[in-house]
């Protein structure tokens, strides 16, 4: 029994280096020498140890958001697959994975009016418009992978995916990969949509809404964000180039040097690019959902 | 018998005529009583060959109350009404004898249509009956003193009872009694009517009588 | 034959007593006891299920007998509350309304009997006439006009509906002289022989005739203007009684073309005249702002329902009597709580009226379940009717007819809702109306019995009802 | 069965003997909350006992009534509605007796609690109806309680407009069903269900029973262009009331369309692809005119229409599975659909109870002016909240459960080679991150943050009567997200009774369906565990540490005042924008001026589109084309004589 959750078990262990390794190739780009690569456990190891400041306005609705943004995403991680196998999977759990996810982002948002700051509600107003764009594209990647794969469960879509043989396929996966690609980077608040490192409150999305967490809830969040994101690329890495079902090690191996190349991707994507206005975002958004429609007509034929 | 009758209808038409035609009310009033009495004696020429007591009886009220009952009844409200200046109706005169022509066509045409009933006494009863109806319809709806609509009601009772004769001996007495009694009610109430309304407007032009209206 | 004689002296002789009468205090009680009478008459030839006759011309049928028993039920109604309604009205001598309310009874009472045309004829010319000087009760300006051009408008109706008799004669006696001509007994066996041109002229002119009667469209223009003058109680006796009478003097037409198998002209006459007065009640029913003149709008709506009943046939014509009855109590309730609300805020035009429900607690609520039972809402009668009618419709495939029918109905709910709930509802206007009389057990009780009556009647129909509504039916070739 | 008779017996003495003249007012309203509950109760178990699948003989009286009998039964599917609609109803009595307090004094509450118990029969009969006839009775008599109810507050002109226009609604809608069910009647010979089911002659008036019946039912359930007085009735009814009209008089509406569909034996393909966009541009649309909504009630009703979108989605796509012979597709689709329908119940009169607890708190329905309720209401906060992630269908709750189920119906549909197929899960996804951003918003702008206006900050906890049935339908929602397994049969079993499934293949599919969700019952068990887990890691963390309070960040400003907060609208105004040519929004405001500005003012409200652009206008445009001819009437009494004239001639000329 022990067995099935190994692949949980690494997600939990390796999702902070994805942040490490993308600030490392933004210094690279810039030509600094950037932060080390285990910065962000260094980080969560002393907010653990810190005290906790809350706002004198909040409620427990406050100090569950944290919480519960984290319990959502370590129990989404559990159906997607890691070097081509899952900790769970059954019929239907995309569905789960995605509204897993959604409670996660209703509870932060939650949190963010809690503070009763202009900031936070601003953040959370954007925050929820842009999930508006990004569920429907989610939705019909996952309605094209279960049309072509013939499943709905998560881990088998990836996995047994034949996209690379047939000719037809290269097209769509092309398709599904970038509409993929521009979710992704707008779930995780990565730079074409939103600026992680930014310090000015009315530009933010995602960081402005937890501005007033500090200590452990701060870690909390910052670990969440970081699963949330090696999710994402897992799911990256299966659909570009399908697992070697050899031995463990040898598809562990692929799948790491996969989960490197996507992250240095998206690391050169956010050193080249800078913010959208915040007006083009939902026509980013738009443009990543017609697309996949259109690899949805593609795979009608 | 026969010319008789013609004359008779004839001058039924010929009383139409004068009432579409002429002004003063009076005349009019007058012209009509003598319809009435036409109308009276056209039974006893109609069935010349019935004797009956009954014929008699009816054609005696009938000139009675359509000669000189009613007619008087519209004199008394006349005089109340103090009106004796010939009454302007809402469309030219001449119009109105033109209108009233296309009637007796049209009733001549409706009569047409049905088939003779074998034994009526002559052939002309049917359209003149219609054409008297219609051309009571036409008075009562160009005339603008009220008093003159009742005049074309009266009109359309003699025109439907000229009809009523064909069949003098199929209608048993007491229904003749009957319509003879309901119409001259009809008349009576519409006289009072006719008394009230002048009191309460001051005239009985039926140009006051529009304020209920959608 | 004693009851018939009964039923038909005993309202002239009181009408006689109440002439002589001087209090007015005391006359309307004479309504009272005629309508007592005549009642208790009525009841007893439901009781001894006696089919009563003088000679051949006045006898009693199931047709007859549904309407003989409406009128009384609904005159009963209106007596009791005419005593409270002339008390209140002392300022006006009621020797004239007594009076002519009691002739209007036992001419009314004369048609349900009359088996001859002739005699049908001058029976609703004699309820023409009684009922003109109920209108010029008011004694106003307003209410001399509508009696006017009542009297105007029916009496050439009538004029035309004689002729129309006497076409029938004509078409009897084409094939040569037959003994009792115009009689409905003696007619119907030989309605073989009639001259079908005839025929045809004499249906005309007698469906237009009592058509103005009944006040179907275009013969409607009398209508709004009659009731919207007249009082409450009188509003009610026409729109019940009256217009039942002439719908047996139809029925008594559609029985002569049933026998002489002319009912395939005579259908799409009477289904053009139905749907024409219902579109014609619907159009003017939208910007309504009298409350009275609705009543009135929705009073040849019914009579349109009725006639396309009669036309349609079958199921329909069971429903057409159904609803005959229903409409009759269900106007009763409407009419006499106008009354009440008129009399109250001193003014007919519904956007002067509001919070009749706290001002007139009794009224409002009366009035709003009138209006709910008149739009055909389940509970009450009318919606088995207009169910019945419409399944009638539906049953013949006439998809033209059901899509009008509906049609008309749900602008008619429209219009009436607009001018009802905001008069039922709302904060009553505090100005000197909140003087106005209240309500009394005189005024809201006999109402309320006849709302009683329709709820009932939606929910269930007695079996006697029944058994007469279905031979009425069946005079004119209907079914269950 | 006698339990059912037994059941509505107890309810109307509720409502009748409120009118004994020797009554006090509390005791009044005693007895009628007592007995209505215990009706309630008593009405549960032949419903559970249906639900169960155990068939109940049906009651037969015959009824002097033309073509009309009254017999009751109940059938999986009616039982299914029974007990949701007993379980709201006693909700909302409950709440009631406590909320229609204040309103003692200056009016007598009789006819209110008289109505009420009549709606609450004639609802319990429409289930249970199995003659066309007495359905149409019961379903008027229905319409005129809801009427009277909704008309309460009668003396404000809005809501008198609302009632009238609720009622011009209705009665439209039932003149459709007349002909449907005239049609069906007469076609198949009697009036009684039973005699209908199936009948070979129904199938040539197939498409004209299906385009009315979608109209008159699709008028009360609220498909998107008939939905116009729901957003109007909703806000003027009292908060019990419109929390049973959202919970269960709408779904009256969803029961016709199934019970009439069903009587066709082969429902051809387009029915379901009609079911289907209908159900999707209502849930779009809904959701998208709840956001732009700021007053809560108003909100709801939008939100009301959305998740009717939800429900005929999934009986589209049921539909689609009959129509293609895939018993998984239709029994998920068609599961899918009656579990929304009772969770929809149930989040949906709890949070018109809570917006009705926090009415009676604040007095006012206006979410821009509240803000701070959990501090001073955490009880309704925690209901309300728990209602909302409900309804949003997230995880722990029964709202997942049941779009699960339709979400795997649109996929396995999706599979299929029809294009348009695919549509039905981006859609789904899409109401619900709508869904998502309209409860943060409307949960946010009332509870959390800081108390807007002294009314507000002044707001005191409900009584228990009030917590009570908000607390017992919320524990419900999280009862049916955690063991969804086990309700799942008898979820089969009323959707073999909706829809034309051979019995065999139901079972079938019952079996698949079944662990799958048991899956979904650890799924949330494993959540909540883990989230309890890191709780309970964060506490051990903290205990050594020191814990302070302090003021929100204000990026340096400290003066921060509550006004400065995100309200309903401002929170609602960058969603609202992106949907600019759906939401018929108007603003008005006058912005502060010059330099030193004395006074600024902003007012946002958003009318309903359908109604404002599309209705209004057109029966406008009817009234002012009908009083033309109202000219006719002109009062000059010879042309009367003439219009009588010219059509008899004209008839003569015609037919002789």
């Amino acid at each position: 029994m022990l067995t099935t959750f190994i692949p949980l078990g690494v997600t939990l262990v390796a999702a902070p280096l994805v942040p490490g390794l993308i600030n490392k190739t933004k210094a690279a780009f810039a030509g600094r020498q950037g932060p080390p690569l285990f910065q962000l456990y260094f980080d969560l190891l002393k907010l653990l140890n810190k005290g906790a400041v809350y706002s004198r306005v909040t409620t427990w609705i406050f100090r569950a958001g944290p919480i519960v943004s984290l319990a959502s995403v370590i129990v989404a991680a559990l159906f997607v697959p890691v070097a081509g196998t899952a900790s769970l999977s059954f019929s239907g759990d995309i569905i789960a994975f995605a509204y897993l996810l959604g409670l996660g982002r209703f509870f932060t948002v939650l949190a963010a009016l809690d503070t009763g700051s202009s900031f936070e509600g601003m953040g959370a107003s954007r925050e929820v418009t842009f999930a508006m764009f990004a569920e429907p594209t989610l939705f019909i990647i996952f309605v094209i992978l279960a049309r072509v794969t013939g499943s709905l469960s998560l881990s088998s879509m990836l996995t047994q995916a034949p996209l690379v043989g047939t000719p037809s396929m290269a097209g769509l996966l092309a398709l599904v990969v970038f509409s993929l690609f521009i979710v992704c980077l707008a779930e995780n608040s990565r730079i074409p949509v939103d600026d992680p490192a930014t310090h000015l409150e009315l530009t933010m999305i995602h960081e402005v809404m937890v501005l007033d967490h500090g200590g452990p809830d701060l870690a909390f969040i910052l670990y969440g964000a970081s699963i949330k994101l090696f999710v994402m690329v897992a799911m990256l890495a299966h659909l570009v180039f399908p697992m070697p079902d050899g031995s463990p090690v040898q598809s562990g191996l692929v799948f790491g040097s996969l989960m490197a190349l996507i992250t240095i991707v998206i690391g050169i994507v956010e050193s080249a690019m800078a913010r959208l206005r915040m007006v083009r975002v939902p026509r980013l958004l738009m443009a990543a959902c017609m697309i996949a429609c259109f690899g949805m007509i593609i795979s009608l034929r | 018998m026969e010319h008789v009758t013609q004359l008779l209808l004839i001058l039924v038409i010929l009383a139409n005529l004068f009432v579409l035609g002429s002004h003063p009310l009076g005349a009019c009033i007058r012209a009509v009583a003598f319809q009435g009495i036409a109308l009276g004696l056209l039974p006893l020429s109609l069935h010349p060959e019935e004797r009956s007591i009954h014929l008699f009886v009816i054609a005696l009220g009938m000139v009675g109350l359509k000669g000189f009952v009613i007619p008087g009844l519209l004199f008394r409200a006349i005089r109340d009404a103090a009106i004796r200046k010939e009454q302007e109706p809402l469309i030219g005169f001449n119009t109105g004898l033109f209108l009233g022509a296309i009637l007796v066509g049209l009733g001549f045409g409706i009569a047409g249509k049905l088939p003779l009933p074998p034994h009526t006494g002559s052939s002309m009863v049917v359209p003149v009956a219609l054409s008297t109806v219609m051309m009571g319809l036409l008075v009562i709806v160009t005339r603008a003193k009220i008093l003159s609509q009742a005049l074309g009601y009266l009109i359309l009772e003699n025109g439907i009872y000229t009809f009523g004769l064909i069949l003098a001996a199929g209608l048993p007495g007491l229904i003749e009694m009957g319509v003879l009694l309901d119409i001259f009610a009809g008349i009576f109430i519409m006289g009072t009517v006719i008394e009230h309304i002048h009191r309460e407007f001051g005239s009985i032009s039926a140009h006051k009588l529009v304020n209920l209206r959608e | 034959m004693t009851i018939l004689l009964l039923l038909l002296l005993i309202p002239v002789v009181l009408a006689g007593v109440s002439l002589a009468i001087r209090s007015d205090v005391w006359r309307p009680w004479m309504l009272v006891i005629a309508a007592v009478l005549h009642a208790s008459l009525v009841a007893n030839l439901w009781v001894s299920d006696a089919w009563p006759s003088i000679g051949t011309w006045l006898s009693l049928d199931p047709a007859g007998k549904v309407v003989l028993s409406l009128i009384s039920a609904l005159f009963l109604a209106a007596s009791v509350y005419a005593v409270g309604y002339l008390h209140r009205r002392l300022e006006r001598p009621n020797r004239t309304f007594v009076t002519s309310l009691l002739f209007f009874l036992s001419a009314t009472s004369v048609v349900a009997f009359s088996q001859h045309f002739g005699l049908l004829w001058v029976a609703l010319e004699a309820t023409t006439l009684a009922s003109a000087p109920l209108l010029y009760f008011n004694h106003n300006s307003r209410s001399l006009e509508a009696t006017w051009k009542y009297l105007l408008i029916c009496s050439v109706g009538i004029a035309l509906a004689l002729l129309g008799t006497f076409f029938l004669a004509v078409a009897e006696t084409f094939q040569g002289p037959v003994e009792s001509a115009l009689l409905l007994p003696a007619m119907l066996p030989r309605a073989g022989s009639l001259s079908v041109p005839w025929l045809h002229a004499a249906f005309i002119f007698l469906l237009v005739g009592y058509g103005t009667k009944m006040g179907l469209a275009p013969m409607h223009t009398w209508k709004p203007d009659a009731y919207g003058e007249a009082p409450g109680l009188v509003g009610f006796l026409l729109s019940g009684v009256l217009t039942s009478c002439a719908f047996l003097a139809l029925v008594r037409l559609t029985q002569v073309c049933q026998a002489a198998g002319q009912m395939d002209f005579a259908r799409p006459l009477f289904i053009l005249l139905g749907l024409l007065s219902m579109g014609v009640a619907a159009v003017f029913m939208l910007g309504q702002t009298d409350y009275k003149r609705m009543l009135a709008y929705s009073s040849v709506e019914h009579m349109g329902i009725l006639t396309l009943g009669l036309g349609l046939g079958g199921l329909a014509t069971y429903g057409a009597w159904l609803h005959m009855v229903n409409n009759g109590l269900a106007k009763g309730v409407l009419f006499l709580m106008a009354g009440n609300i008129h009399r109250h805020y001193r003014t007919k035009t519904a956007s002067e009226v509001h919070g009749v429900l706290h001002r007139l607690p009794w009224s409002g609520a009366l009035f709003m379940a009138g209006f709910i039972a008149i739009t055909g809402s389940p509970p009450f009668g009318l919606f088995m009717s207009e169910f019945t009618i419409l399944r009638g419709a539906i049953g013949n495939g006439h998809w033209g007819i059901v899509a009008g029918y509906l049609g008309c109905l749900a602008v008619i709910f429209i219009g009436m809702a607009r001018i009802v709930v905001p008069m039922v509802f709302g904060e009553p206007p505090n100005d000197a109306a909140a003087s106005g009389p209240k309500d009394s057990f005189l005024t809201t009780f006999t109402p309320l019995v006849l709302l009683a009556a329709v709820l009932v009647l939606g929910l269930y129909i007695p079996s006697w009802l029944d058994r007469a509504l279905l031979a009425a039916a069946q005079l004119v070739g209907g079914l269950r | 069965m006698t339990f059912l008779g037994l059941s509505l017996l107890m309810v109307f003495l509720g409502g009748v003997l409120v009118f004994l003249p020797g009554l006090s007012r509390r005791a009044a309203s005693l007895t009628h909350t007592v007995l209505v509950l215990a009706g309630c109760g008593v009405g549960l178990v032949p419903a559970w006992q249906a639900l169960a699948g155990q068939t109940l003989s049906s009651v037969l009286v015959s009824w002097s009534v033309p073509g009309g009998q009254i017999e009751l039964g109940i059938d999986a599917l009616s039982g299914l509605f029974l007990l949701l609609h007993f379980v709201v109803s006693a909700a909302a009595v409950l709440f009631g007796s406590s909320y229609f307090e204040p309103y003692e004094e200056e009016r007598s509450l009789k006819s209110v609690r008289f109505f009420l118990s009549g709606f609450i029969i004639a609802i319990a009969l429409v289930f249970t109806a199995q003659n066309a006839v007495l359905f149409l009775v019961a379903w008027e008599m229905m319409a005129l309680a809801g009427f009277f109810l909704v008309a309460f507050e009668g003396h404000e002109r809005q809501v008198r407009r609302a009632a009238l226009l609720y009622f011009v609604a209705t009665h439209l809608g039932t003149l459709c069903l007349f002909v449907v069910f005239g049609v069906l009647g007469m076609r198949a010979g009697s009036f009684a269900f039973a005699q209908m089911a199936g009948h070979p002659a129904l199938l040539a008036a197939s498409t004209p029973i299906f385009v009315l019946a979608l109209l008159g039912f699709g008028s009360k359930a609220g498909f998107v262009p008939l939905h116009i007085w729901l957003p109007e009735a909703h806000p003027a009814a009292p908060s019990p009331v419109s929390a049973l009209m959202s919970g269960v008089m709408i779904k009256t509406g969803i029961y016709g369309l199934l019970r009439v569909l069903g009587l066709f034996a082969q429902p051809p393909a387009w029915w379901g692809l009609t079911l289907g966009a209908i159900g999707m541009c209502s849930g779009i649309l809904g959701i998208v005119w709840a956001l732009a909504q700021s007053d809560v009630k108003r909100f709801l009703a939008y939100s009301s229409i959305e998740n009717v979108g939800i429900i005929t989605l999934g009986i589209g796509i049921g539909y689609l599975g009959v129509s293609f012979h895939n018993p998984l597709i239709a029994l998920f689709g068609l599961a899918g659909t009656l579990w929304h329908v009772v969770n929809h119940g149930l989040f949906k009169s709890a949070l018109f109870l809570g917006a009705g607890s926090v009415l009676h708190a604040t007095g006012s329905r206006d979410m821009n002016q509240q803000g701070g309720l959990f501090t001073r209401m955490p009880l309704t906060g925690c209901c309300v909240l728990m209602a909302s992630m409900a309804i949003c269908g997230l995880p722990p709750f029964n709202g997942f459960i049941s779009e699960w189920l339709i979400y795997s119906g649109a996929f396995h549909l999706g599979q299929r080679q029809e294009l348009y197929l695919f549509v039905g899960a981006p859609v789904l996804a899409l109401i619900g991150a709508l869904a998502v951003a309209c409860f943060s918003n409307a949960f946010g702008a009332q509870f959390l943050g800081v108390a807007r206006t002294e009314r507000a900050s002044a707001a005191k906890e409900s009584d228990w009567r009030m917590l009570l049935p908000m607390g017992a339908l919320t524990g419900a929602c999280l009862m049916i997200g955690l063991v969804p397994g086990r309700c799942f049969p008898a979820l089969g079993r009323a959707a073999a009774a909706a829809a034309p499934l051979s019995q065999m293949d139901v079972l079938g599919a019952i079996g698949d369906g079944g662990p799958l969700l048991s899956n979904i019952g650890l799924l949330s068990g494993a959540f909540l565990f883990l989230a309890t887990f890191l709780f309970l890691m964060r506490q051990g963390i903290l205990a050594g540490k020191d814990v302070a309070q302090s003021s929100t960040w204000g990026c340096g400003y400290s003066l921060v005042s509550a006004r400065a907060q995100y309200t309903a609208s401002s929170f609602a105004q960058f969603p609202v924008s992106l949907f600019r040519s759906l939401v018929d929004r108007r603003v008005e405001s006058d912005r502060p001026k010059g330099y030193f500005p004395t006074g600024a003012r902003f007012r946002s409200s958003a009318p309903d589109l359908i109604l404002n652009r599309v209705v209004s206008p057109l029966v406008e445009r009817s009234l002012a084309w009908m009083s033309t001819f109202r000219r006719l009437q002109h009062g000059k009494v010879q042309l009367y004589l003439l219009y009588m004239f010219v059509f008899m001639v004209a008839l003569l000329f015609w037919k002789l």
